[in-house]
């Protein structure tokens, strides 16, 4: 029976997949993305990963599907009448699908060529997460074992930001950006007036059991971040300036908190990101928090674009 | 460090450090009136350093220094033409406004020079040899003619190429050597016996070809010598193709032998000095017959050394030099005497016309000069066989060759307004021309082992007039032909070689085509995917 | 066959910490920059360089005074589970360049933007000192890393740096440098991460040097590498993968491409390197090798003539970094030493790692000086700048410098290394090789006098300079240039420093 | 582990597997950037799933699968959002200032908008 269902669930993946890569119409192609995002949500519980299901129903389809959906809008808006979307030649894409799906079908002997039984570090991560005091083993894998990736990774994101800031004309830079839609519909105005209390209701609860159950500072950060984005795009309340001290005070606080914890830990725990062990569960949610706001804000901002008004003088 | 070391070691550093002090805009000014100087470290240790003395620095420089006989013949007499041709271009560019940029030039291409002379390892050969081959390209593009970019071009992309296989020849022979810099004569001596010795020698010979000029190799040089100030063509060739013949002097196994090569040398030799003499003679300007001039007695000593190697005669090595060290301070003389005759005229005209006949006709081999002492001095090792006739039948070649550069000279300075040239220029010209007549003359007895009386007996000379007569029966029948002047373009061959162009250019334009196609998103994104597929195949292969 | 029955692999060394700092103290720089006032960013930043360049200089020290390896174990957590941080001889070494050339291009650009006083806290000056400083860290995270998919992390931080650096002028042609770079180099790190799963699901841990004690993966180790090393190709732009560089380095500015094409493309060619040496079975190193020097040669001629085509300096000099690049890749054949010979004892490994050095100081002079030719002139066109040697001399003779050790002539850290490659060439019978290593070197030669040649000439009207420009600024090129050149004072032998640390590793190639 | 979750991984495991192909093939092929832009996060998912598959693969001591993978996935989704949100923003910019929606030469037929 749960095979069935499995199959069923890799058959529309699979559909959808190929149906954006076939489809005429950028649009059409987004949106059977977003279908495609949440039913890869449903894959992950599938998997036993309701963390990264969490994520990615957040992130990978919503988030994602705004950014790309409000991208295709701009280019719609821009573009003159009569220049068709193109399509690759003929010959380019026999080729390309073939080598495309050599690579799969190499991919797929190795997945079938995986050793039995699996080598896993489940056994491991689980010994020793009580020195983290936390209960649920993804957070401590992205907050204590491999922190360093974590901490990289929030780096990565505002480097995106800055990145994408950069892109301002110089007379726009440090100005807030355009989020409002021009009409906005009144179901979103009704959406943005009644979610984000539930959200970030939500958001709070998810980062606190984040410790011990699914859930965490990325799940609880998308949450909030696409509450903030109803919110803008319902014009409620205007998007930030980018060059706001606060904004950045908030973006920068949670990896510098985790820097800063990271670096007591030369002092108190023997090493960098080592937690003294009573503490460790305190300062881990506490890192979460702060992090919790700053990728909430930076992954709005992402969505947001650069400005596009001058700074006010 | 013993004074000798720190003589020699002088020779390739004064040079350096006053190129070096040219940073400073002040000192700038001053250089071209210090170039005088710069030889002076090296003449001194030609001339007080006993043979054999070898000097060695210590990490990081890696540099070990070696004078012996030949070494210190070649390096006396350029450091002589070195010093007296700098005095002359202090006053020869007095008013050319890049003369301090000359100025370092000259004097790195002085030190790599005079350095290949003593310097013992096979790094710093290296090091010296790319330094005085690139500053030199400095000198030929000086005045920024069109002729002369050509000429830079030509040079730069041949030397480059004398580079590439000299680099590639010196890594294969230290390859199976334990010290990874170890002594040029330490590899020599087991060239004879390495598994690649054909590859190595092939290199070489190439290399050093291409420095000295042998034909079909010689192209560059009838177009870069004259292309350069007049002091500047003077050590050009004067000192700098010396590099070819210190390089085969010191990387050929004259001890062992190498009988085909040494075969290949001499035919390569006699070929490049009858092409010169007769390509030269259809030259109009006096600096590029001067060039072509050159060529032809580098060919001659190529035949030396062939010959040397041929018989396994360590011995050739010094003669080499002795031959060499003549037509270094002749040839010298004789592109100063260009310039000198150019700024000179009316009655003052004559005796230095003469001198300049002299000058030219020694290279002939004319009696008593310098070039009948070093024709007369290789004629034992040559024996009397067929060698020795065509080398006879070179010298009239070069009679040939020079009576007419006397008669262009001549012919150019025939109208000069009454004039004499300022003693900064006759006075370095009047002591190499000297030093010409004189340094051979001492350095005779100890070379050839004869007495001087033997020079001066009836048969010797007889050797030596019968190719010069011949050589003025030759011109004579040449001038009749006035077609034949100017009939043949300066570098000759490298016109042929011009004519490909087209060819690399269809084929650069047909790289840029294929730039363009890959740098495509498609094709460079199925280059990727295909290069992934080749990896992984081939290991799941393997596996 | 699990891991975690070994002993633990990674051992936290004394001076551990000091790899922790080098790691982190640029990226806290750029959270300061974000937190601070524009103004403050070039004081931020500068400050970053001056603790970094000690830092390196410190682990180099350490490295040299214990003669073994730093370690760091991040948090205490021994891997497979947690991550190590590590430095060998080659990643010491690496560490220092970055420092140097990071902190020159940083003086450089500090000039530059006195120049302009006016947009000297606008956007594109104070966006360049974070990317400079975030472009860093991730180098030397990847130059540290252990971890496969901890070196993930560090290669898209390096991309997400390193690509709005290209834009930073804001002109359209840069933009679509950019987006072409960016793609390309998400599609390199994509197979990457894709190959990270495979062997994570193939071994179950990510570290190398545990990977390296392990055997053989089957198919998924197969597959694995192949998209790894496919990826970090199409990151390091080797030919015919070379569709994203000259656009990009050339559009940049000119501190930006110096770091561009000195730094940022050596992280994937580092990485290919422990990938062929650390992780894959000897026979398909083997074979990656031979792969890697058959696209090494190609990219060595193929973007030579290209380069000499060029009728732009700065594109120029791009396409010379892929060729230049190539030089790399041609080791891996060569550095397989007689029987028993670890790769890291022989000359070729010396003589890479001496090209990968040189390259990046000699790159980074040679766009530094046609930075400051292109500010002073106005455009960069070559001919149109003949004669510009008369008007800036030091830059023409760092141009000159720089290009020496590009031909391979010495003395030079190039010509070291092409005579070390060209020797190791010779021993193990690779003449194919010995005539690439020596064409590249004369193609070369081609483009760096064809510069030289323009900066000498004496056109009838001579060259206006549109605007002055400081001494100091063309003083950093020729530093860099001058550093290029001393390292031909290198000993002619396998380099101590670089074994260091690489001895103890149960090694893939060594049998 | 069980036949049923070792069924299910390779299951997964080869979606994956699909996924990444078709992700690639439209990256190579399609030649407008934001359609690229999509099969990028295809293909980025399609990787994500093979990480899954061995995540689950790994399940043992009570975990439904190996959490260490499972945090490198939540990482790597984070970090291919920064990307899109990057490339996004660069292609409006293209967009505004050339009028391009591709990177190649327009086609013949096409006029590009005057650059602005």
């Amino acid at each position: 029976m749960n095979l069935l269902l499995d199959l069923a669930l890799v058959a529309w993946l699979i559909v959808l997949a190929i149906h954006v890569a076939r489809t005429g119409d950028d649009r059409n192609a987004i949106i059977a993305f977003i279908a495609f995002g949440l039913l890869l949500g449903l894959a992950w519980t599938r998997l036993g990963a309701i963390d990264v299901a969490l994520t990615e129903a957040a992130i990978g389809g919503g988030i994602t599907g705004l950014l790309l959906l409000r991208a295709e809008a701009h280019l719609r808006r821009g573009r003159q009448a009569g220049s068709a979307p193109r399509k690759a030649s003929g010959a380019t894409s026999i080729v390309a699908a073939l080598a495309s799906a050599a690579i799969a079908l190499g991919l797929g002997l190795a997945v079938l060529a995986f050793p039995s039984p699996a080598p896993t570090l489940a056994p491991p991560a689980l010994a020793a997460i009580d020195a983290t005091g936390l209960g649920n083993p993804v957070t401590a894998v992205l907050l204590a074992y491999r922190a360093l990736d974590t901490l990289l990774e929030k780096v990565v994101v505002l480097l995106a930001l800055l990145g994408v800031w950069a892109l301002t004309p110089d007379h726009l830079w440090g100005g807030a950006p355009a989020l409002k839609e021009a009409n906005p519909p009144q179901p979103l105005l009704y959406l943005a007036r009644t979610l984000p209390p539930f959200g970030v209701l939500i958001a709070v609860y998810m980062v606190w059991v984040g410790a011990d159950a699914p859930g965490g500072t990325f799940q609880a950060g998308s949450i909030l971040a696409a509450m903030w984005l109803l919110v803008m795009l319902a014009g409620l309340r205007p998007a930030p300036e980018t060059r706001s001290r606060l904004l950045r005070l908030l973006l920068v606080g949670g990896p510098a908190l985790f820097f800063a914890i990271g670096f007591l830990g030369f002092a108190v725990a023997g090493g960098f990101l080592a937690y003294p062990e009573p503490l460790a569960k305190a300062l881990i949610v506490g890192i979460e928090a702060a992090l919790t706001v700053a990728i909430a804000l930076a992954l709005g901002l992402l969505v947001a674009g650069p400005s596009s008004k001058a700074p006010a003088p | 460090m013993t004074a000798s070391g720190s003589l020699l070691a002088a020779t390739i550093l004064l040079p350096l450090a006053i190129a070096a002090l040219c940073l400073s805009s002040r000192f700038r000014a001053r250089a071209p009136s210090l170039l005088v100087f710069a030889p002076l470290p090296a003449l001194l240790a030609a001339l007080l350093v006993p043979d054999g003395t070898s000097a060695l620095f210590p990490p990081p420089l890696r540099l070990s220094l070696m004078l012996d006989r030949p070494g210190a013949i070649l390096l006396g007499g350029a450091a002589l033409l070195w010093s007296a041709a700098g005095a002359f271009a202090a006053s020869y560019m007095r008013s050319d406004p890049a003369r301090a940029g000359f100025a370092v030039w000259w004097l790195l291409t002085l030190a790599g020079s005079l350095g290949l002379f003593i310097v013992r390892d096979i790094a710093n050969f290296y090091l010296l040899f790319t330094l005085a081959s690139l500053a030199a390209y400095g000198l030929i593009v000086h005045e920024q003619t069109a002729r002369a970019h050509r000429a830079g071009t030509v040079y730069v992309v041949l030397a480059l190429l004398a580079e590439a296989f000299l680099l590639l020849a010196f890594v294969m022979l230290a390859a199976g050597h334990p010290d990874p810099n170890p002594a040029i004569r330490d590899v020599v001596a087991t060239l004879p016996a390495a598994p690649l010795r054909d590859a190595i020698v092939t290199l070489l010979v190439l290399g050093f070809a291409l420095k000295l000029g042998l034909v079909p190799l010689h192209v560059w040089l009838p177009l870069a010598h004259p292309a350069a100030p007049m002091p500047a063509s003077a050590v050009l060739s004067g000192v700098v193709v010396k590099a070819g013949a210190i390089g085969l002097i010191r990387f050929l196994p004259f001890e062992a032998g190498l009988p085909f090569w040494g075969t290949l040398l001499i035919g390569a030799g006699f070929v490049t000095a009858y092409y010169a003499a007769i390509v030269g003679v259809t030259q109009t300007r006096a600096k590029t017959i001067l060039a072509y001039s050159t060529v032809s007695q580098m060919g001659l000593l190529a035949v030396l050394l062939g010959t040397g190697l041929e018989n396994a005669d360590p011995g050739a090595t010094s003669l080499v030099a002795y031959y060499a060290v003549h037509h270094t301070l002749v040839k010298g003389a004789l592109f100063l005497a260009v310039g000198v005759l150019a700024a000179t005229g009316g009655q003052r005209l004559r005796p230095m016309l003469l001198l300049t006949a002299v000058l030219a006709l020694s290279l002939g081999g004319m009696p008593l000069t310098s070039g009948a002492l070093a024709k007369l001095a290789s004629k034992p090792m040559l024996g009397y066989g067929l060698v020795s006739h065509a080398m006879a039948l070179a010298g009239a070649g070069s009679t040939m060759l020079m009576l007419h550069f006397t008669l262009i000279v001549a012919r150019d300075v025939r109208d000069n307004p009454a004039s004499i040239a300022p003693a900064g220029q006759l006075v370095p010209w009047l002591a190499v021309a000297a030093a010409s007549l004189i340094l051979p003359w001492s350095l005779y007895p100890a070379i050839s082992g004869e007495p001087l009386a033997s020079l001066i007996q009836p048969d010797a000379l007889w050797k030596l007039l019968w190719p010069m007569l011949l050589g003025t029966l030759a011109l004579l029948l040449v001038r009749r032909f006035e077609r034949l002047q100017g009939a043949i373009p300066e570098g000759d061959i490298v016109v042929l070689a011009e004519a490909g162009t087209p060819a690399i250019a269809r084929l650069a334009a047909f790289v840029e085509r294929a730039d363009a196609h890959l740098r495509r998103w498609p094709v460079a994104g199925l280059l990727l995917l295909a290069l992934a597929i080749l990896i992984g195949g081939a290991l799941m292969l393997q596996a | 066959m699990t891991p975690l029955a070994l002993a633990p692999v990674h051992v936290a060394t004394p001076g551990g910490y000091l790899l922790v700092l080098a790691l982190t103290l640029p990226v806290i720089g750029v959270l300061a920059i974000l937190a601070f006032a524009p103004r403050r960013a070039r004081q931020v930043a500068l400050a970053s360089m001056a603790a970094g360049l000690a830092v390196a200089i410190a682990i180099l020290a350490e490295l040299l005074r214990t003669g073994d390896a730093l370690t760091y174990v991040v948090g205490g957590w021994q891997p497979p589970l947690g991550i190590a941080l590590r430095a060998d001889g080659l990643s010491a070494a690496l560490i220092a360049m970055t420092a140097l050339v990071i902190s020159a291009t940083g003086l450089f650009a500090r000039g530059m933007q006195d120049l302009s006083p006016e947009t000297r806290d606008g956007r594109a000056a104070t966006t360049f000192w974070a990317l400079l400083l975030a472009t860093w860290s991730a180098l030397n995270t990847v130059f540290l890393g252990e971890d496969l998919f901890n070196l993930y992390v560090a290669l898209e931080l390096l991309t997400f740096a390193a690509v709005p650096l290209v834009c930073l002028d804001g002109r359209a042609e840069t933009m679509a440098a950019a987006l072409r770079y960016l793609m390309f180099a998400l599609l390199g790190s994509l197979l990457y991460l894709l190959g990270v799963g495979l062997i994570y699901g193939a071994f179950g841990t990510l570290d190398i040097r545990i990977l390296s004690g392990l055997g053989d993966g089957g198919p998924a180790l197969s597959v694995a590498l192949a998209l790894m090393i496919a990826g970090l190709l199409a990151k390091a732009a080797l030919f015919p993968l070379h569709l994203w560089l000259p656009p990009a380095h050339a559009g940049a500015p000119a501190a930006a491409s110096a770091v561009l094409s000195a730094l940022v493309i050596k992280a994937p060619v580092f990485l290919i390197l422990r990938l062929v040496l650390d992780v894959a079975p000897p026979e398909a190193a083997a074979f990656a090798g031979q792969l890697l020097a058959v696209l090494g040669a190609s990219s060595i001629l193929f973007c030579s003539v290209m380069a000499l085509r060029q009728a732009r300096l700065k594109l120029m000099i791009a396409y010379s970094t892929v060729a230049q690049i190539g030089y790399l890749f041609i080791v891996f054949p060569l550095a397989s030493g007689p029987e028993g010979t670890p790769p890291w004892e022989t000359i070729a490994w010396t003589g890479g790692t001496l090209q990968l050095v040189s390259h990046a100081l000699a790159k980074a002079a040679m766009f530094l000086a046609a930075g400051v030719v292109a500010e002073a002139f106005g455009h960069d066109r070559i001919a149109g700048l003949g004669g510009f040697g008369r008007a800036l001399p030091l830059s023409a003779a760092a141009f000159g410098l720089a290009g020496l050790s590009l031909m391979g002539i010495p003395p030079s850290g190039g010509f070291i290394a092409k005579c070390l490659l060209l020797t190791a060439a010779v021993i193990n019978g690779h003449p194919w090789l010995a005539a690439t290593i020596l064409a590249g070197g004369l193609l070369a030669g081609g483009y760096v006098f064809r510069v030289i040649n323009t900066a000498l000439a004496s056109p009838a009207t001579p060259l206006a300079v549109q605007r002055p420009i400081p001494r100091r600024l063309e003083m950093t090129a020729l530093a860099l240039a001058v550093a290029a050149v001393l390292l031909g004072f290198i000993p002619l032998e396998p380099f101590g420093l670089l074994q260091i640390g690489r001895s103890g590793l149960a090694t893939a190639v060594a049998p | 582990m069980s036949s049923a979750i070792s069924d299910t991984a390779t299951l997964f495991g080869l979606c994956g597997a699909a996924l990444a192909g078709i992700g690639l093939f439209v990256v190579i092929a399609h030649p407008g950037l934001l359609r690229r832009l999509v099969g990028f996060n295809i293909l980025g998912a399609g990787i994500f799933m093979v990480f899954g598959a061995v995540a689950r693969r790994g399940a043992a001591a009570g975990l439904p699968g190996d959490p260490v993978p499972q945090a490198m996935v939540i990482t790597g989704i984070v970090v291919a959002f920064s990307a899109s949100a990057l490339a996004v923003a660069l292609l409006r910019r293209l967009f505004d200032l050339t009028g391009r929606e591709s990177l190649e030469p327009p086609a013949a037929g096409e006029t590009p908008r005057a650059e602005s």
